[in-house]
């Protein structure tokens, strides 16, 4: 793939309160992309879902790190990666299927993953069990009808 | 939080959820939520989402771990006034099916209007 | 010093769009630590600063990375460390005099350190020529008068 | 920028500056203003922060490197309706010694009230 336009890598420890940083970072990276009001909900949405996982099931009664990757390329594309050092998932394909959850008395409703999907173009999972999961995912955003400032 | 529940005389418990409403905030109305459930015993456990901007799959889990917990009590869930955008999240869920989602808002403003 | 309540590391590119990420990076990392208007927007203003040096100065004509960690203590304490691996100052403490700018044709007024101090508890920059600089801020929040959330 | 320039009657030529004005969005106005400076040969050059709500030392080279050019050209600068927090920043700088800090909005509301 072509050199990123913009990018950055941020890495952070696995609270809650990490959450809404995350969304905004997410937010402050996509705000000068001049996304679609429903583009950026939808990266939000997905971003908010792929660190809460890490907080809830990679480090479950730890902390760990969290690290998010977010870069922007020319034709409109954005691709976010978010991974975790935490215990991985033990079948992938099973953890992807819509209200699959292994934490429903934490009122996880399995929803996680659908949601990444639907709200992103392409989502990839790879997992190693004890070494930490990896989320990616890529959207391209619609050409803006905005004029670009000079 | 201040404004978390209110109770109506026709015995609605109103939830009124945060305006982020993610796994945090999520876990930290949770306990007020079921206490109250469970000691004021209301005839309906509203979900007020109009003030929610923004809402995950946590949002989804916290409405259906109530859902279960008001079904054990036999009290009906009203999910009131989501935002187009919510209420999509709802249905990818399949909310529809089990719980009641209505517009208020909408209904108010009417009235007044008149 | 001891163990930092929350930390976050940022590493990304010196563009002038990113001033702004910047900013939204901290205001996401201050909220939940309930800041008074004010100190929010000092250290806002703060970091704006010490980014756009990175941009302007250390990386001037080219793009590098730019690092930025956030941290904050048990006592309200943050620590803000933004480095770059650029061009390095010669002479710091001529740098940190109001007024002093090596880049007046670009509209550069040399406060850029005095408002870092200013709007910061403490203040220290160090630099090597060819090899970068660090610039580290700490400030202490006034004890939020609202209850915390339970 | 749609408004960034506005010209009066009475030879005023105002700049309205940005939401948030830093280094990015200083540069990006920058060129527009001196060629309108230039071209449009005002009585008076006006810099309104009423809408500016993050200002740094980017904003203070952006009002000087004009006051620099306005100078040479004979033109005076105004500095209209900086925020306290604005004002506090344009005052480490000194700009009270070298430019006019007025506050029009004050103004404005009491002819409206009366
Ligand atoms: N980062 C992760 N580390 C470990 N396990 C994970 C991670 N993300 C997801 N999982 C597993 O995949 C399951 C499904 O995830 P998801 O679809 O997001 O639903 P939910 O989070 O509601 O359980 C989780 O219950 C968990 O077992
Ligand atoms: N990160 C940096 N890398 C290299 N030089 C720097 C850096 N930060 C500041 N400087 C030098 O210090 C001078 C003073 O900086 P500052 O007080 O921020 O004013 P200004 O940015 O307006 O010039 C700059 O003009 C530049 O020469």
């Amino acid at each position: 793939m072509k050199r990123p336009q913009n990018e950055i890598k941020c890495t952070f420890m696995s609270l809650s309160q990490n959450e809404s940083l995350a969304r905004s970072i997410v937010t402050g990276f996509m705000l000068p992309l001049d996304p679609a009001v429903d583009e950026l909900a939808d990266v939000r949405c997905a971003v908010s879902e792929a660190v809460t996982n890490c907080i809830v099931h990679a480090y479950r009664d730890t902390v760990g790190l969290i690290t998010m990757t977010l870069r922007c390329y020319e034709n409109g594309k954005i691709r976010i990666i978010i991974s975790d050092k935490g215990c991985g998932i033990e079948n992938v394909e099973q953890a992807r299927r819509p209200l699959f959850t292994t934490a429903p008395d934490e009122d996880r409703c399995g929803m996680g993953f659908s949601i990444m999907e639907s709200f992103s173009d392409s989502l990839t999972v790879t997992s190693q069990i004890g070494n930490g999961t990896k989320v990616t995912m890529t959207k391209k955003l619609s050409p803006s009808d905005k004029i670009p400032p000079t | 939080m201040n404004d978390l529940l209110r109770f109506t005389n026709d015995g609605e418990m109103i939830v009124s959820l945060p305006h982020e409403l993610d796994h945090h905030s999520a876990s930290a109305v949770r306990g007020d939520i079921d206490t109250a459930l469970f000691s004021k015993n209301p005839k309906t456990l509203v979900f007020d989402l109009s003030d929610v901007e923004f809402m995950d799959s946590a949002g989804l889990g916290l409405i259906l771990g109530r859902y279960a917990r008001a079904s054990v009590l036999g009290i009906p869930i009203i999910i009131r006034d989501p935002s187009p955008r919510n209420e999509r999240l709802l249905s990818m869920a399949e909310f529809h099916n089990i719980v009641k989602i209505e517009h208020k808002e909408a209904n108010k403003n009417e009235k007044t209007a008149k």
